[in-house]
């Protein structure tokens, strides 16, 4: 049962502006079981970066023992991620964290999943067994600009795909939040990552609706062990979850924003 | 015989090593990865008399082979410790060193009363040092006469030995070990964090919420190596050292330096094997040095050298 | 107009670039290399009265991101320094800042009343901080009292501006800061070397023949933010930050943090052309962040926000 | 006039055990024209290793714009250095400090080269000069036991050669001073590299002859601005040398061992 692994990189693809798909192979896959769960990946056998890395799992192919990540590189440690080549071994601790719990949800109609840059990932596997359950699946999908975009077709493949663009280069113009009003889209569930100011949006607009929220904040150990990534439940009390291993994904009004 | 094995005030220990408090939570979250019998001791989280929520995030931030931290000591408080962690920890075959700290006197004295009478605590260590709370510990870290004062006072309380954990953010680390030795501390621990901090090139503000934090991790070993050299040649109770342990050379460096015994850190963030990994290789790294004891490693950096004519090249 | 150009007490400065004292000798060596007037200023190696040797060898050891060095203020005495080395240098178009340093306060005094009547010095540096100095000029860098006298003993002697070379081996920056200001310093570097030490596993014995040495490099640069934004909020005297510059981006974090200019130390070992490129990246990097001038990122951690809120986001 | 450059690594051999023959090439190969002179390598752009590690140039090719270094991989530096593979580059400054200046000198006869370990490689070159100027060269390398000894058909191709090995595992038992005493070596000038015991013992019984010193010692800059690598010219003065920019070879009596 050991949560480490050397996993071995079969493909490396940059599919949109700074952003890369990275497929890894490796036992540790056999545990993957949840849309939503991540991996924490050492890039370097140094300490340069010293710290692991958290990554989405974007998509598990359990017959080839596969997963696949997306992610953008922008500091040290997604950077020297990038230049990475296929046949090289990666320090991998996961999957970790509770993802989106579909297994045990009474699942309705339809879910609309919302995911703003590179918190679209993880919303690939569960769109994917959300389909394969029967649940027809919208996605509605924030970028940056147009250079930005990445997944369109995949997710298309898989139900009604809506692309939005702050600056509006491609698709709708604005947020995430003007696409799901525009279009008065109808749904039974909401399942969303991004950033917090976009699942705060969410949250409040359709927080009376079935939500779950998949959050972001910076890590430590990534297991529960050094309260790095901790988020108050209520203003006045001290409780508390943590982002890592109670979450990242919790739902509507689980914990504060 | 075991090569590891050694006594400290309170502690029994199977081998030196021991994850390093606020590294380690409770052990819940290891005991799932490896079984936590295997360590020499568990440094738990600090514990207040009260729960802590602790600072707003974000709390750490990277730096060159280093990181920095701001938890604010969040715990469940002592009730809570006692009751759940501590007691839970008891299924395991391993001494526990309970971390205590507090914003006044009174909050160390109440912490250290109580915590100490569990069966599994085998020493405290008097957190004096963490420099991530306003108007809190940081105060008796870095004054003698604070620091000896309630070095006393705790140990007119404990039930069990009082190792203090000394801050490396003071002109004259061996003043401050001298003053707690003198005030009874049966042991040393350190070094806790150095005072750092980190901008956001964008925003121009700190990283951390708490804007300064501790820095931990390999980048601090040489300042703590130097620390535990010059306090261990002129204390006469032992050191837990630690401050940027990564693996089983390191340990050794801590050991040469003056150290009993070995903290680590930061690095179980990094590994989450790690002690256990330490302690594997451990045997096989003193061996490569001519070394059957790890005590006959301890303050060979500074002590006379009869014992060691085998090693002298 | 010049995104770089600054002014500080006696230094009137093309860039806020310059080589840290101790890390490019008196200029020579790099001469060879790129031409030294594209520097801001030049902090030349600490000058003694009489020539020193310094310590005996190894002297340099490396470390996580960091080094350790214990030089020792080897040089070659007052009356060289002067006759040959800084006259040598005016046929560059660079001002200098001379790094004093001594075991005595009237080492100091006499280094400072000859070095700052050269015509080229324009700024003196009292190195009150090196680590490596037996009964030197470390006393005098970790005691608010002694730094102060000795400050205000220079300043009376010295033709040009006196800068402070702070320690961070202390418990109390600020108050180090306030006690050197208030004896009339007009500005303040900082920072100086942590205390630190590395040990041979094969012999078990420090690596610096010395023992103790002063670490340097990327490993400091959060404890050094962290001094300057402390120390840059309290006094009103000009900071030259340093401590683990590599690249233009560690630059806008010290401006960030409170200084006014930036030296670069231990990098220059690392990639000898540092310097010149660091100068040529720091326009683009400036803008990238929306700057117009350097004076614009100063004290940006902590000061009122007014001016910044087209950064804002 | 630019002292550092990249080079790119044509060749990278395991030569003996923990030995590595690299073969770099570059434009900074046409300033290498002193057999003797060193490199300083960055073995990596982060900061881990942080210090540039000196290793001696062995052999110059300068038709091919190509020069070889012998380095022995024992610590992080030069462990990093022996996996990187043929068309890396790497960040080279050099060449740096002043060889064996045989252009200058009036040579007679007979050229005696000692080396110790590591300390072998700067020989080769200067045997291959030595040589191509009439000098009957013979060599004595030193090593710790079979497994070490590289480069001895290189050297045996130029003079005669002998090899010592400190468990007499190979060649013959013990130190490089003993094969000299043994054989009566005869020579006009020495010129020697390794330990500084080594150097030591020969300056002591041949000092009276026409000696050079190649001398190590832990480097800074490796350009003569940090003082890391002085030594003492005499007991009772202050006067100094670096070894990296004065040396590093001297004259025997130059310097203090
Ligand atoms: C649960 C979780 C899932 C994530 N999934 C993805 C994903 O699928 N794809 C993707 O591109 N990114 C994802 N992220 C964000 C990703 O972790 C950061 O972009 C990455 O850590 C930045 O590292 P860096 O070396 O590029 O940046 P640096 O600035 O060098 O990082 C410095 C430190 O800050 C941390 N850090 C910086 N930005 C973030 C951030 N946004 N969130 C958390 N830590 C941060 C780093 O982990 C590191 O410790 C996820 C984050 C979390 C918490
Ligand atoms: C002028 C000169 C020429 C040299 N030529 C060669 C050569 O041709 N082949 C070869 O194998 N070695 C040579 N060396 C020694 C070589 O520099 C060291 O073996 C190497 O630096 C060790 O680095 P590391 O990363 O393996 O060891 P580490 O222990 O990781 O090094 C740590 C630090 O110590 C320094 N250091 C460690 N050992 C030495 C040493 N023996 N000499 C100088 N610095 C040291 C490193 O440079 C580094 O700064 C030479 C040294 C000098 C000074
Ligand atoms: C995230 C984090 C939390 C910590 N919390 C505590 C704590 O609660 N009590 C304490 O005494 N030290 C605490 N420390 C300090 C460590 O116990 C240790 O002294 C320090 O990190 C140096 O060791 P390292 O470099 O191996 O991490 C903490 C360190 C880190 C990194
Ligand atoms: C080899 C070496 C020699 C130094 N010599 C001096 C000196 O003579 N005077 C001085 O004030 N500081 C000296 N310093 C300290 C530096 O000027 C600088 O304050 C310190 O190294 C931090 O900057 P860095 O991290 O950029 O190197 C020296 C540093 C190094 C590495
Ligand atoms: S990252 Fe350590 S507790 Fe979540
Ligand atoms: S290595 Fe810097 S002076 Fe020689």
């Amino acid at each position: 049962m050991n949560k480490k692994g050397d996993m071995t990189i079969v493909s490396q693809r940059n599919i949109a502006k700074n952003i890369f798909e990275l497929t890894l192979k490796g036992d540790l896959v056999r545990n993957m079981n949840e849309p939503g769960q991540f991996v924490h990946v050492r890039v370097n056998n140094s300490y340069l970066p010293l710290l692991r890395r958290p990554i989405s799992i974007s998509s598990i192919n359990k017959e080839k023992n596969e997963c696949t990540l997306i992610y953008r590189a922008e500091g040290m440690g997604t950077e020297l991620l990038s230049k990475k080549m296929v046949g090289e071994t990666l320090d991998v601790l996961g999957p970790l964290g509770n993802g989106f719990k579909i297994k045990d949800m009474a699942l309705k109609k339809t879910a609309l999943l919302v995911g703003g840059g590179i918190g679209v990932p993880p919303l690939y596997q569960l769109s994917k067994e959300l389909k394969a359950k029967g649940i027809n699946v919208i996605h509605v999908l924030g970028f940056q600009d147009r250079e930005t975009v990445f997944y369109e077709s995949e997710f298309a493949e898989l139900g009604t795909t809506y692309i939005a663009t702050a600056d509006g280069s491609y698709g709708e113009k604005g947020f995430v939040t003007d696409v799901i009003r525009k279009y008065n889209l109808d749904f039974d569930h909401l399942f969303s990552c991004g950033p917090t100011m976009m699942l705060k949006a969410l949250q409040e607009e359709h927080g009376h609706k079935d939500v779950y929220l998949s959050l972001e904040e910076r890590m430590g150990c990534g297991i529960g062990a050094c309260f790095a990534c901790v988020c108050r439940v209520s203003e006045n009390s001290t409780d508390y979850k943590k982002v890592c291993s109670d979450g990242p994904v919790f739902k509507g009004g689980e914990v504060l924003l | 015989m075991n090569m590891l094995s050694t006594k400290l005030p309170g502690l029994d220990l199977k081998n030196p090593i021991m994850p390093a408090s606020g590294c380690f939570g409770f052990g819940e979250e290891y005991a799932g990865l490896y079984d936590l019998s295997q360590l020499g001791a568990i440094m738990i989280k600090a514990t207040t008399p009260q729960a802590r929520f602790g600072n707003p995030t974000p709390r750490v931030a990277e730096t060159p082979a280093g990181m920095l931290n701001a938890i604010g000591l969040q715990n469940p408080g002592l009730e809570q410790v006692i009751e759940k962690k501590v007691k839970w920890l008891e299924q395991y075959d391993v001494p526990l060193i309970a971390n205590v700290a507090g914003a006044t006197e009174e909050d160390y004295v109440i912490v250290a009363k109580e915590i100490s009478k569990a069966q599994n605590v085998h020493a405290l260590e008097l957190n004096i040092s963490c420099p991530n709370v306003k108007a809190g510990g940081i105060t008796f870290g870095v004054d003698p006469t604070l620091a000896a004062e309630l070095t006393r006072k705790v140990k007119e309380v404990s039930e069990v030995p009082v190792y203090v954990k000394l801050s490396p953010n003071v002109t004259n680390i061996v003043e401050m070990a001298l003053a707690v030795e003198k005030a009874g501390a049966d042991g040393l621990t350190m070094i806790n964090t150095l005072l750092g901090m980190r901008l956001d090139l964008k925003t121009g503000q700190p990283i951390l919420a708490n804007k300064t934090g501790g820095l931990s991790g390999p980048s601090i070993k040489p300042v703590a190596i130097r620390m535990v050299y010059e306090v261990s040649q002129r204390v006469e109770i032992p050191i837990i050292g630690m401050g940027g342990v990564t693996n089983a050379s390191d340990v050794l460096e801590f050991l040469y330096a003056g150290a009993s015994a070995v903290a680590v850190g930061t690095a179980n963030f990094v590994d989450p094997y790690v002690c256990p990994q330490i302690i594997e290789e451990l045997p096989e790294v003193l061996s490569e040095y001519g070394f059957s004891h790890i005590e006959e490693c301890i303050g060979r950096s500074w002590k006379k050298r009869e014992g060691f004519a085998h090693l002298s090249s």
